[in-house]
């Protein structure tokens, strides 16, 4: 049961080592003078077509941008609880079956409302 | 064939409305005052037997002692056009009136005589300098620009 | 243009940006009178010969000569032969620089293509800042090396060279797609004389 | 209630990859919405005009070369008219032809690159532009064999044509004739009823036609908004009246009027080009013409259908070798009036795309 969990740590060491690694490269490159360092102000200002950006961007926008992302949310968390219940659906048999539809049925009563208030079409 | 109208008929139909207002007219073009321009474009625009509706270019040239700016106009259902010519006198700010009004297609080309010519066009909604930047000095297109 | 004055929104009036734009082009104007030397040291004879390229050097060199990836910079005519160059026919992405890329940042050449005027320098030359180091400027064309055909007029930078470093010029009025493949290939013998490791 | 939002300004700008050139708009957004939108021009100014003033008349053909980069030979043609109709030249039969057949081939290799680069922004990115580079290719190959240039050809002279064809030119282009139509049949079937074309281009940027008229838009942008205007129909230059084509329109001048439009024109730029190929007589391709033409004092005025609308030349001259004024009415500015009505209201894809259907070229807006 133990040698189990070992695989785990496995993967959660090579997972950090990737992450570390793709951090650390720049800056050991700089550290080694491999990579050219040569900051400016005019190189970190922001790209916009060649010209200086005009006014601020922290600006209110419309209110259906964040519904947009909102529902992605809601039905993402649907799947990330789906993948378990996938993985052992013959061990869970009938009641594990019905248990999950009741789960989705609720997360899409959610999205027929918004679908039916016609939040993602936008003219 | 665009048929292009010569300007003797047109002014002789012109006279009697527009009175004095017509200084030449020769075999292709049609010479007007510049104060009275708009109201002649108006009534060319908008009698039904000319109905000159398309602007093709506007054109300034530069004769040392007065600017002459060329309209063309040409009627898309009569198949006919007119060159319209009126002239402004002085350097430092020549005036004409701007026919953006009547057909918006003179935007641009105004403000390009503007911008290349010094000419300026009063009752233009927007007008500067369309192709160089605004601290320019002088106007390149002019005959005297070093 | 005013937007919305009682919220205190920034209010942006074109005429101001204009003049602040115009004002930027003055100064460049008056400051870029003088063309840059080109960074060409690599050139000397004897500096050639003892040139010792550790493995490191040989290894970063290949790697960033065969995959140079050109930031658009399509002003005039010779973008259609550059774009010509880069479409199936002559298929530039045999040298790893199938595609054009869009942004500087993630562009490390400069095929500066077409003719220059005084109301875009600023734009090229912040454009050329934006882009990150290692970076190589190939001027196409004749309106890039000196101005070409426009050369006498009141609005072209005689050759790019005034304001951005060049390391590659190729002739032509548009230059060929080959003349520009071979302008590449000498910049790959540039790149692979390079010196990284200072010191 | 209304939700209370702030505008945000953005320059979508000179090095952008779908302004086809050095072109900037300053564009004020609602989200993605455009509110208002300002075209800057400039960044390609070189002062053509200026400079033609201090060349003779032979020597401005190379200028006009550069306007508009991707359609010379029109440049040349309409240039030359305005000259030979200043200083009165007549040209032999067999230049108007050579004329009239380079001309047509350069629409095609026109509304190739109009039609590729049309639909690289709505999103097919760089499948279609690429097959359409390869057939201009071939067209490209054409003119090479004829003027020895790629791209700006310098071909027409005042009076005639610089030199006469090499005898492998017609059988080249009558193979091209052959397989042209069936890349057309083959393009047009891939993307007639293709539903991502409809969806983004049907019914978006609609130019109505008092409109059109008012701005004095011309060329495909024209005639998709229905109006049949076709200077080579309505004021037909050189030899156009011998040739019998249709001219298509649009209904409703929305962006897929106006790519049906340049489809349809260059299945009729075939058919002209196989009647002038039959017709073509034997015979001078220049007439002799004193080498610094000296028009008579007076002005004249050529206009001809170029690829991207009426390209007109008026010409000033104070007979001497240079001309007094030369200016270029540029369809390309002229077609620009009215992109921001037709942008304002969409959101900013929708804008890429207007100002991609309309087709301009940045070297003939700002000359």
């Amino acid at each position: 049961m133990l040698a189990d969990y070992a695989y785990i740590g496995l993967f959660l060491i090579v997972a950090l080592f990737f992450a570390v690694t793709t951090l650390l490269l720049p800056f050991s490159l700089r550290f080694f003078r491999i990579v050219p360092h040569k900051p400016n102000p005019i190189k970190s200002s922001t790209y916009e077509c060649g010209m200086e950006t005009v006014g601020k961007s922290w600006v209110q926008f419309n209110f259906r941008y964040y519904f947009y992302a909102l529902l992605f949310l809601a039905l993402d968390v649907l799947i990330v609880f789906l993948y378990p219940w996938a993985v052992n659906l013959r061990q869970l048999g009938h009641f594990g079956f019905i248990g999950v539809f009741i789960f989705i049925f609720i997360v899409v009563v959610g999205y027929v409302y918004a679908w039916r208030k016609k939040v993602l079409e936008w003219k | 064939m665009i048929l292009s109208l010569s300007g003797k008929e047109v002014a002789a139909q012109l006279e009697q409305q527009f009175p004095g207002s017509i200084i030449a007219s020769s075999e292709n073009n049609f010479l007007v005052k510049s104060e009275s321009l708009l109201d002649i474009a108006e009534y060319l625009k908008s009698s039904p037997e000319l109905d000159l509706d398309y602007l093709n270019h506007i054109t300034a040239v530069d004769y040392y002692d007065y600017f002459e700016v060329v309209y063309q106009l040409t009627s898309i259902k009569h198949n006919h056009s007119l060159v319209l010519k009126t002239r402004c006198y002085g350097r430092d700010n020549p005036l004409v009136p701007s026919v953006v009004s009547l057909w918006q297609g003179a935007d641009f080309q105004e403000r390009e005589i503007y911008d290349l010519m010094g000419i300026s066009f009063d009752g233009h909604p927007n007008l500067k300098r369309i192709f160089l930047w605004e601290g320019f000095q002088g106007y390149p297109l002019r005959k005297d620009y070093l | 243009m005013e937007v919305d004055e009682q919220a205190g929104l920034y209010v942006y009036s074109d005429t101001e940006l204009d003049r602040a734009e115009g004002a930027a082009i003055e100064s460049l104007k008056a400051h870029c009178q003088q063309a840059i030397p080109d960074p060409d040291k690599w050139l000397e004879e004897e500096l050639r010969r003892n040139i010792l390229l550790t493995s490191v050097d040989f290894m970063l060199n290949w790697a960033r000569r065969s995959s140079l990836w050109p930031a658009i910079c399509f002003p005039a005519c010779c973008a259609f032969e550059l774009i010509a160059a880069n479409a199936s026919r002559f298929d530039l992405s045999r040298f790893g620089m199938e595609i054009l890329r869009a942004s500087p940042r993630q562009a490390d050449l400069m095929i500066t293509a077409g003719t220059l005027t005084w109301k875009m320098a600023p734009q090229v030359k912040r454009i050329y800042d934006q882009m990150a180091e290692p970076k190589w400027v190939i001027a196409m064309g004749a309106c890039g090396i000196s101005g070409g055909i426009f050369a006498s007029s009141y609005n072209v930078v005689p050759g790019y060279s005034r304001i951005i470093p060049v390391d590659v010029y190729v002739p032509g009025c548009p230059p060929r797609p080959e003349a520009l493949i071979y302008g590449i290939r000498m910049l790959h013998h540039k790149i692979s004389q390079r010196h990284t490791i200072e010191g | 209630m209304a939700i209370k939002t702030e505008p945000f300004v953005i320059n979508i700008g000179p090095v952008h990859p779908s302004t086809h050139g050095v072109f900037r708009m300053r564009a004020t957004l609602d989200g993605e919405v455009i509110v208002d939108l300002e075209p800057v021009f400039g960044y390609l100014h070189r002062g053509i005009e200026k400079l033609a003033e201090e060349r003779t008349y032979t020597g401005v053909i190379p200028l006009t070369d550069r306007l508009d980069y991707i359609a010379s030979m029109s440049n040349n043609l309409a240039y030359v008219l305005a000259v030979e109709k200043l200083a009165g030249i007549a040209v032999p039969e067999r230049a108007e032809y050579l004329r009239v057949i380079m001309a047509e081939l350069q629409r095609i290799a026109a509304y190739l690159v109009a039609i590729g680069a049309f639909l690289n922004e709505c999103g097919a990115f760089f499948t279609p532009f690429l097959y359409m580079f390869r057939e201009r290719e071939k067209i490209i190959d054409l003119f090479e064999m004829v003027s020895g240039q790629r791209l700006l050809y310098n071909y027409m002279r005042v009076g005639g044509v610089s030199q006469d064809i090499p005898e492998e030119f017609l059988p080249a282009l009558g193979e091209f004739l052959k397989q042209m139509p069936r890349f057309i049949d083959e393009y047009d079937r891939l993307l007639k009823q293709n539903e991502i074309l409809l969806a983004r281009a049907k019914g978006i940027g609609i130019l109505t036609k008092e409109k059109a008229v008012n701005c004095s838009v011309s060329g495909p942008v024209l005639r998709a908004s229905g109006v049949k205007w076709d200077i080579r129909k309505a004021d037909p230059y050189s030899i156009y009246d011998r040739f019998e084509f249709e001219i298509p329109t649009g209904e409703v001048g929305d962006c897929y009027d106006r790519y049906r439009v340049r489809i349809e024109e260059m299945r009729q730029s075939l058919r002209i080009i196989e009647q002038a190929m039959e017709q073509i007589p034997s015979g001078a391709v220049k007439s002799e013409v004193p080498h610094l033409i000296r028009p008579p004092v007076g002005e004249a005025y050529a206009h001809i259908e170029a690829p991207k609308g009426e390209l007109g030349f008026y010409l000033v001259s104070d007979n001497s070798i240079a001309p007094y004024r030369c200016h270029i009415r540029a369809p390309s500015l002229m077609n620009l009036t009215a992109l921001r009505e037709m942008v304002i209201g969409w959101k900013i894809q929708d804008a890429i795309i207007i100002f991609g259907s309309i087709d301009i070229t940045v070297g003939e807006v700002d000359r």
